[in-house]
């Protein structure tokens, strides 16, 4: 028998002080299938470097701002956006 | 005019900006365009470099030109930003609309570049004469990956 | 650079205006174009000529760019105003603003052509379709040249 | 013996529908040595087509604009403004 949720792995896209700070611009990280924003944020605080984001970083989800109880499928594009600069 | 916004490595042409808001319905065209400054917040900046989420970056902008454009009444509204190197002086972003009438263009003018600044995924690393280069964070908050 | 109002007969070159409010400490450069709308006020225009007590206007332009130059802050101001025979889409006036920041570039551009609509002497006569020319008069009165 | 205030002439100029209701751009205007802008404008008042003048006309003295008490003096330049539409 396997597990009754399957297992199911996102995108993860880190810009500017955030790719600075966990030293890589993508993660493939494994979260559960019925995974929120927050899931997947809570896998990311475990990566070395990662004690420099903010407690409550902008995330997009497939290019659209979405909030922490969001849901989040397979193969999605999380986006954590460090504040923006633009102009 | 289709509202146009577009993502550029190559400088920016204001001119062309001008043309695309202008028509012969348009009494007002504004064009607002942001440089690079040599001084920021007292240091001295000798170059930026700007990056983007561009496909999201490219939306948000698009979106921003959709709603500007219908937002004060008609108008018409094209915004370029630059991404990449770039130097004092040199020009970041471009905002031309064109309107009837001049209380309007400057509504859109003003709401575009607000919005802009606001939502669109762009991020700005200075170049300091002392070498060193930092995320600019504009919420005022020391940037994450510059720990001083 | 020094504030900068000129009046000329000859097309407005906007590029030229941008430069010459463009510089190292300005973050932000707002440029205003009047231009010849086909339509006003449901009547549809042909042309426009415009006529000036050209020694008052230029002094009176003159101390409104100076003015805008100090009021928001520093900044570079510069206004051409265009006279005699203009076509539909012709740019009548342009307006160049330079400052550190854009909530004070705005500021100015927004005060300079108010200012300028409110004080120079400066008229204008509409040509229309139907071959009649009649001065414009924004305070809604009957123009003296033309009884209706 | 002659006259106490001495007449002076000055120089009025017309514009735009101004100029087209007297159907002249500049006029001589003979007035008393005392005069002020209220006398310039009552003098030209009674030349063909000042009928067509507002009551009040915008009025400015050597490129200066002036009320209708301001003194004016020998060859000064009085031009009447019609509404402004610069821009």
């Amino acid at each position: 028998m396997y597990d009754a949720i399957a297992r199911m792995t996102v995108t993860v896209l880190l810009f500017a002080s955030y790719a600075e700070a966990l030293g890589a611009s993508s993660l493939a990280v494994e979260v559960a299938g019925d995974a929120t924003v927050a899931d997947v944020l809570s896998n990311v605080r475990a990566q070395p470097g990662a004690d420099r984001l903010p407690p409550m970083p902008l995330v997009a989800v497939n290019q659209q701002y979405a909030d922490a109880h969001a849901r989040v499928r397979d193969g999605d594009e999380v986006a954590l956006i460090p504040p923006v600069a633009g102009g | 005019m289709t509202p146009l916004a577009t993502l550029v490595l190559t400088p920016i042409d204001p001119m062309a900006l001008v043309r695309a808001a202008s028509g012969p319905g348009n009494g007002a065209v504004i064009l607002f365009l942001g440089a690079v400054r040599q001084v920021n917040e007292g240091r001295d900046v000798t170059g930026i470099d700007y990056a983007a989420y561009e496909g999201m970056a490219l939306r948000e902008l698009q979106a921003i030109v959709d709603e500007g454009a219908t937002r004060f009444g008609t108008a018409d509204v094209v915004v370029e930003h630059r991404l990449g190197e770039l130097q004092v002086e040199d020009i970041s972003v471009g905002i031309a609309v064109g309107h009837a009438h001049r209380d309007a263009a400057y509504a859109v003018s003003r709401w575009v570049i607000e919005e802009l600044k606001r939502r669109v995924p762009i991020w700005k690393r200075e170049h300091y004469t002392d070498g060193t280069r930092e995320w600019v964070d504009p919420t005022g908050h020391v940037s994450a990956g510059s720990p001083r």
